[in-house]
């Protein structure tokens, strides 16, 4: 029975030592920061080599159920391309797109830098149209077409920073953040193999690498965040700490807590072997 | 002769600058099908920067399809409908503006009576059927084949034992699918053994479905094996229930039962995905003997790491045949087993085969197997 | 007033959760409480689901709108019926057609699909050549495919003793379970821990409003 | 007889299935999507035995006040609850039997029925699943340790993977040069979970698929009868 209650309470113990190890990093992020890969270098010197002025288009092509792996990749490609002096984009060719564009824009804003990033002048949120790569190829025509008013309603003509931009060709990077399709693919094929605009993506850890073969010597895809790691990377190469960072220490943490548990796991045993070897030598004495 | 051999050098020549020269774009039906696809092939001169194909819609108005990586050559227009002409083209530009092609196909769509890429597929299909039976028939026939030990099961007596001391029940969980998946059948028939034995043994056992289907399947097979057992008096119809149709409402339900009854085995035997680890965890807390089986390969670590006994893979499908040794389930398992050593010598002959350069083995497999 | 409801839905949200980590301690009249919800509710909801998304759709609204079209629906319908007879002793019997229907269907898409699928493409794919590639450790562990598949198929052959040499072959196929055993499990932690991440992202971020 | 047409049934829809898995023709070709949504139907009637067995039990708890029978009751409660709801107002798109509810909906912001999904439902199953990481760390405490040779392996490769999957893993064998790649652990966990660990699982696939094939053919053949209880 006494060993019975202390495996109990061991059980209860390494629950909460599990717990803490999730919990205290997301409140007290610690920011390691692990090795860029390439792909994740290249997208983000595709934002940071764009002149200030420049205006990019990022397409939220997600929804809510994606949200974790996706938004901070979002927020951190706002957050550059404002500090680059760039202007953002935001459409959908997803029906909660609008949404979720909105929520990273007041995400990335709540960043003292950029409290004062104005609407209509620094960046705009179009909203979502149906019809996928239709609309991706119309958009190579005109933009005006395609929405003559934004996502809340308000003329194309009353937003400055449209002033000048008539098609795709007007923009200096395209990124389509993707959960399936119509997504990524859609621009790739319009956006770059057509009107030569380069462009990057976001997509799940999950389907990254289906995306990976349009890496290639043709610049199909410049770059390519897969996932809440290559969020993090992007993180740490602007410099922040942000919920994918935080989610990243999560991990580690835990995954450190658990080695250190298959160890105490292991002397524990030892140390119970050792004493019953000495208890019997003892009672062979 | 040398005329034959004449024209012979003409055609070539001539298929050959066809094929380096002129630019060519086909569209053929893909034979062998149920009519839901088009071939399309290309060849074009290597001067050719960026291909776009392009497919007209209802309206003929010519839609992009598809756009190639560089060194492909050709595309399966798939989910088509039978019978039915579609047109297609294909626009080139070329390094320099004036050198663009537009050149155009079309195909129709044509359904058939045999698949011929599942040759290999139907082949296997009648080889392994044909053992199967064959080996069933034999031991009908009286002959007796050997079964070698499978650990998971010699236990089955011990925690029924266990349990009977104890005066606590049996649980037995027959995974998280729907009747239709073979491992919850044979969950269900490793089940009718083990009812039969608790019946013997006056032990109650307690069974939560998950689907309506396995909790009418389930009541059957335990009333049978209670009557086999001539104590159809002790049968407790609502000892096998239905929590309901959620995953993890199912496996809350469960958890509620291993820490409130306290049973003193638990049989996990089935097809389960997440849960298994919580179920498994929190039956050890209990210190309950624990069996478990299932053929989800990516589960078995949970169920080996929190378990005393688990069934892998086959094993579960093997163990009604082990448990019951009815003749008909023994032969067949002996069926399985030749299957296993066709199995090993496609392999060995197959990667021999690919060592000296010969893949048609491979590819007469792989179209059944894609 | 709509706003108010969210936060309430999210108060409840934060209770359950807590109900369901409390059984981590021990069982308790909050788990219990949680618990019994949960498959009430979710009972509830299954059999509400089915009716909008399954048998409205695909049975009611298509025979409702185009019986005579339809017609071919009624075997279904009249097959589910009879599955409903088991309640009723006396025509028990009848249940067993729709059920036997059922498993002879999907007996046989099983066993087409496993041939398919895990047989047979499993077997073309582990005819390698491994020394196509100059890299060792390709090399080695295309071996190790090779002999690891072998050994593994021959653990589960049960119609012979393995003892004395046809003992090794299985033994190989052991060790090579173990070691993908421990990947497997070690591959998932990641997943796991993910999940927790996500509840405690919910508490911390929508219900206290702690993290951004 | 009231075995045997049963038996025979399933047989021919076992043959049926196998025919059109070769055959592209109609009418066999599009026959599993039709049986699917046949199931579906035939699935959807049958809950109604599940619910009743449940109702049966909970009532049978409250009605003799056994052990814990206060929560039964909220089980019915919940349970009655989230059906009118579903029953009054519809879910999603769907109107149930009083419309759409547009009253209630700009009250709460989305249908009852919706909302106790999203609140209730949700959280409940989403907390359910994360219990799987305090679980997975309490077995590895408990079950990696070092004891026979295979436990070892186990354990090892678990250590490498895991090890391998974090930032940790590369800091900890980044010096190794990269001639001998193989030996840094994020190198080594892929090596272990492309190659001995593919060969593991196949053997499993194909030994099981062996296996599912046997047991579907006995079905089909009408040798595995179980499932059909016996002749009464």
């Amino acid at each position: 029975m006494s060993q019975n209650t202390s495996s109990v309470i061991e059980r209860r113990i390494v629950y909460f030592l599990l717990f803490l190890a999730v919990l205290l990093p997301l409140l007290f992020p610690i920011g390691w920061g692990s090795d860029v890969s390439p792909v994740v270098k290249m997208s983000y010197d595709l934002i940071d080599q764009t002149p200030a002025g420049g205006i990019g288009l990022i397409s939220f092509d997600y929804e809510a159920s994606t949200i974790t792996e996706i938004q901070p990749m979002a927020v951190a490609q706002i957050e550059h391309a404002w500090s680059k002096g760039q202007k953002v984009i935001a459409t959908a060719l997803w029906p909660q797109g609008p949404q979720m564009a909105a929520q990273s824009f007041e995400e990335a804003k709540r960043n003292p830098l950029f409290k004062d990033k104005e609407y209509g002048v620094d960046y705009v949120n179009l909203g979502y149209k149906v019809g996928g790569m239709v609309t991706v190829q119309a958009l190579g025509s005109s933009f005006k077409d395609v929405y003559p008013k934004d996502s809340s309603g308000r003329d194309w003509d009353t937003l400055p920073m449209l002033k000048d931009l008539k098609n795709l060709k007007g923009l200096s990077w395209i990124c389509s953040l993707s959960a399936g399709e119509p997504g990524l693919k859609d621009w790739i094929m319009i956006a770059h193999d057509v009107h030569k605009v380069p462009v990057t993506g976001g997509t799940t850890a999950v389907s990254a690498p289906g995306f990976l073969p349009y890496v290639n010597k043709n610049g199909q895809l410049t770059g390519l965040l897969g996932g809440l790691k290559a969020a993090s990377e992007y993180e740490a190469l602007i410099g922040k700490k942000g919920p994918a960072t935080t989610k990243m220490d999560a991990q580690s943490v835990a995954h450190i807590l658990i080695l250190v548990l298959i160890a105490a796991g292991n002397i524990k045993v030892w140390i119970r072997k050792r004493d019953k070897v000495n208890n019997t030598e003892v009672t062979n004495a | 002769m040398k005329r034959i051999l004449t024209i012979l050098f003409i055609l070539s020549t001539l298929t050959s600058l066809l094929a380096d020269g002129a630019p060519l774009f086909t569209a053929k039906d893909r034979p062998y099908d149920k009519g839901d696809a088009i071939i399309l092939e290309w060849k074009l001169p290597a001067t050719i920067d960026s291909l776009q194909i392009q497919k007209a819609d209802s309206l003929e108005v010519y839609q992009p399809l598809f756009i190639p990586l560089e060194g492909e050559t050709s595309f399966v227009d798939q989910d088509l409908s039978y019978d039915t002409r579609y047109k297609y083209r294909l626009l080139a530009l070329g390094s320099a503006d004036g050198d663009s092609l537009l050149l155009s196909a079309s195909a129709m769509t044509k359904q058939n009576w045999f698949y011929m890429d599942k040759l290999a597929y139907l082949l296997m299909l009648i080889i392994l059927s044909a053992a199967i039976i064959y080996y069933i028939l034999a031991a009908k026939r009286g002959k007796e084949f050997f079964i070698r030990r499978i650990s998971g099961l010699d236990s089955m007596e011990e925690a029924i034992g266990r349990a009977t001391e104890k005066g606590k029940p049996i649980l037995f969980v027959p995974g998280v699918a729907e009747l239709g998946d073979i491992q919850t059948l044979s969950s269900l028939s490793i089940l009718s053994q083990l009812a039969y034995k608790a019946a013997e043994y006056n032990t109650e056992i307690i069974v939560p479905c998950r689907f309506s289907m396995v909790l009418s399947a389930a009541r059957e097979v335990v009333e049978e094996a209670y009557l086999k057992a001539g104590r159809s008096d002790a049968f407790r119809e609502e000892n096998i229930f239905y929590l309901t149709d959620d995953q993890f409402g199912f496996v809350a339900g469960i958890d509620g039962i291993i820490v409130r009854e306290e049973p003193a085995a638990n049989f996990f035997l089935g097809s389960f995905y997440a849960e298994s680890l919580i179920l498994a965890e929190t039956g050890l807390s209990t210190g309950a003997i624990q069996t478990a089986g299932t053929a989800n390969a990516h589960q078995l670590p949970f169920f080996v790491v929190s378990c005393d006994y688990t069934l892998i893979g086959e094993e579960l499908f093997a163990a009604s045949a082990y448990l019951s040794r009815d003749a008909e389930q023994v032969g067949s398992l002996k069926g399985h087993d030749f299957g296993k050593l066709l199995v090993i010598i496609l392999i060995i002959v197959g990667v021999a085969l690919e060592i000296a350069g010969i893949s048609w083995l491979k590819t007469f497999l792989m179209g059944a197997g894609s | 007033m709509p706003e108010i409801m969210n936060t309430v839905g999210i108060w409840l949200g934060a209770f359950f959760t807590f109900a369901i980590f409390s059984f981590l301690y021990k069982d308790n009249p909050f788990y219990k409480l949680a618990e019994q919800i949960f498959v009430g509710l979710s009972a509830g909801y299954g059999l509400i689901y089915i009716i909008y998304a399954a048998l409205i759709p695909n049975l009611f609204h298509k025979l409702a709108t185009d019986f005579s079209g339809n017609l071919i629906l009624l075997i279904p319908f009249v097959l589910g019926l009879m599955m409903i007879t088991r309640m009723v002793p006396k025509f028990q019997w009848m249940s067993r057609y729709p059920l036997s229907i059922v498993i002879g269907t999907s007996a046989a898409i099983s066993l087409l699909r496993f041939l398919k699928s895990d047989l047979i493409a499993q077997v073309a794919a582990t005819m390698i050549n491994p020394f196509e590639t100059k890299v060792p450790s390709e090399i080695v562990g295309k071996l190790m495919i090779i002999i690891g598949t072998i050994c593994g198929v021959y653990f589960f052959y049960f119609s012979k003793k393995q003892e004395g040499i046809a003992k090794i072959p299985s033994k190989i196929g052991v060790y090579f379970l173990m070691v993908s055993f421990g990947a497997t499990f070690g591959y998932t932690v990641m997943a796991r821990i993910s999940l927790l991440i996500g509840r405690l992202e919910f508490l911390l971020k929508d219900w206290l409003h702690i993290i951004k | 007889m009231k075995r045997n047409i049963p038996l025979i049934l399933a047989f021919l829809a076992g043959l049926l299935m196998i025919a059109s898995e070769f055959i592209p023709h109609r009418p066999f070709s599009n026959m599993v999507e039709t049986l699917e949504d046949w199931f579906m139907i035939i699935a959807g009637f049958s809950i109604v035995l599940g619910l009743a067995s449940l109702l049966q039990m909970n009532y049978q708890k409250i009605s003799t006040k056994a052990e814990n029978w206060g929560y039964h009751l909220s089980c019915v409660i919940a349970f009655a609850l989230i059906v009118i709801m579903g029953a009054l107002w519809g879910m999603e798109d769907q109107p149930g039997l009083l419309g759409q509810g547009e009253k209630i909906v700009s009250w709460l912001g989305k249908k009852p029925f919706d909302y106790t999904y999203d609140n209730a439902l949700v959280p409940l199953s989403a907390t359910m699943f994360s219990l799987l990481a305090f679980f997975i760390a309490s077995a590895a405490y408990r079950a990696f340790i070092i004891r026979t040779f295979e436990s070892n392996l186990l354990m090892i490769s678990a250590v490498i993977v895991i090890l391998g999957r974090t930032g940790f893993g590369t800091m900890l064998t980044s010096w190794i040069p990269e001639s001998y790649r193989i030996w840094q652990l994020p190198v080594l966990a892929d090596f272990i979970m492309e190659y001995p660990n593919t060969a593991a699982q196949r053997a499993i696939l194909i030994s099981a698929s062996l296996g599912i094939i046997g047991s579907s053919l006995r079905i089909i053949l009408g040798i595995e009868r179980s499932y059909l209880g016996g002749d009464k």
